[in-house]
């Protein structure tokens, strides 16, 4: 994901900012990471690339 | 099923190129309405293979974004596209994570009837607009097209099969202005002479120009106030 | 040449017909797009025949006003029309004889680029919209449309020619949310072969075919906020 | 025209609230008449039934 995304992005569940922390960058993209929401504190992975914004219930389930 | 597992088996069997190619008949004329400007921020929900923000790339909008329930078919997506203006995310219709008033445009093809709970969707969709923001919501999957009713007995998914009318409705309720609603004809696909009938699913050469050419795509279009 | 003498004399010549028949070819598609309800009011301004608001009564609105500049044309469509819930008034564009939020939804076609003020009669319909109501303005003069830019010359009143992206412009500066702009092809006008060209005013099959198949009638919806 | 039209239509002019003086009536439609305004007083005619709301000098011009 681009950084730019950060302006609109934010936590599904509360609405709340994201804060970044990036693992890994490539050429201005970020490709591993963690978003984590500045109010609930639950964190949203960046995988390849791709955060995974889904609720956490519906991203754990099997 | 959940909609993760459904549609992470469809990307893995590659079924995100069909669906492009037979959407595309109706996304294309669709999209050509959408009233957006160079620099505008556009939202695909349920975007597949994301063929719909590439073509609106072309037509100079700002940023793209892409959103799916399911990994697989986000990263099939991003794998399709070169373009540093358009990215994908994970996400649930009934859970955007996107700001309030943070979108110019939002387009759904195909797709919005698989939300859990279409009018928290709509709701959530109001929110993340800006004012004056329009909502593109095109499906197949409607009551007046009978030839689709069928389509539940294969998916495990529940899906809302809202009439014209149910359509605008909840659009109001959810505090979307309706600026439009059309059937929007496929002129595209080829319908065989009536000799190779039974075909596909069609019984009857008239029963699939019914479903192509006389219901094709309904299309609803909701202003956020 | 006033828009009164103007139009009084096309329908005492007996043109509102052959307008209708012309302009039904993309008006009906358009009108189909109104998300009109029953009961809505609805306004059709340069009503000429008042051919669009007895179709709009027969998906069964409220009620339906037809404004024209010309008495003789009001005169006409007052004809034309048994229903008791349509109605016709005389009056200008630039001069809304409607009180502020009072028409549910507005429809032009072929008639807006004769406004002495073009902006000012948008600011005008924006006012009289309720909140959420819908103005379709369908024109054939336009500038992306060559072939029309010749009528300027067959006409005393001053024609506005905006670009698609004027349209835009203009609806936004007067408050007006742009919901739709679409370019609806005219499908059914006969185009003879290659070999009949020049025909009317056309020197080539590819130049009408230009004209009606590909530009056809500009639409711009928008929404009141 | 209808009565009922009185409850949209206004002074195009300063857009005030129009009052209607019927001459000639049938079958609840008003074939001719005057409509004029409450706050400016301009009148306007109301011939073969239609409402002419043409400001006066759109009107009157030959
Ligand atoms: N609740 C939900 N939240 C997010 N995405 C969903 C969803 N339900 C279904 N989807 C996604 O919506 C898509 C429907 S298939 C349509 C794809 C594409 N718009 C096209 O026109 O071809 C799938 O990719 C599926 O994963
Ligand atoms: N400034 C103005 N105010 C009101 N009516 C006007 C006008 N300028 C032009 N008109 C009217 O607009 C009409 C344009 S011709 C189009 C008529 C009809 N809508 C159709 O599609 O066939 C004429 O009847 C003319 O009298």
């Amino acid at each position: 994901m681009k950084e730019s995304l950060m302006e609109i992005v934010c936590c599904p569940m509360d609405k709340h900012d994201l804060e970044l922390d990036a693992d890994e960058r490539d050429d201005g993209e970020i490709i591993s990471g963690t978003l984590t929401c500045t109010d609930c504190g639950e964190s949203y992975p960046i995988e390849d690339g791709i955060p995974n914004l889904l609720p956490p219930d519906m991203r754990d389930d099997a | 099923m959940s909609v993760r597992e459904e549609f992470d088996a469809w990307a893995a069997e590659g079924r995100e190129q069909g669906m492009e190619d037979r959407h595309w008949h109706t996304a294309r004329p669709i999209l050509a309405r959408m009233p957006v400007e160079d620099g505008d921020t556009v939202l695909d929900l349920g975007t597949g293979s994301g063929y719909a923000l590439r073509a609106l790339r072309e037509r100079g909008i700002g940023a793209a974004y892409g959103l799916d329930g399911s990994p697989e078919m986000a990263r099939k997506a991003d794998g399709y596209s070169e373009d540093d203006a358009v990215g994908f995310l994970v996400g649930d219709f009934d859970h955007l994570p996107f700001a309030d008033g943070s979108i110019d445009h939002a387009f759904s093809m195909e797709a919005f009837y698989y939300a859990n709970d279409p009018h928290h969707t709509l709701e959530e969709i109001r929110r993340v607009l800006k004012p004056g923001g329009t909502f593109y919501c095109a499906v197949n999957y409607y009551e007046e097209n009978v030839a689709s009713h069928g389509w539940q007995a294969n998916i495990e998914i529940e899906m809302t099969r809202w009439d014209r009318s149910e359509y605008r409705d909840a659009f109001r309720d959810a505090g979307l202005h309706v600026a439009e609603q059309d059937n929007v004809p496929d002129r595209e696909i080829e319908i065989p002479p009536a000799s190779e009938f039974p075909h596909e699913e069609f019984d009857s050469r008239e029963a699939m120009v019914e479903r192509y050419r006389t219901w094709g795509t309904l299309l609803t279009v909701g202003v956020a106030p």
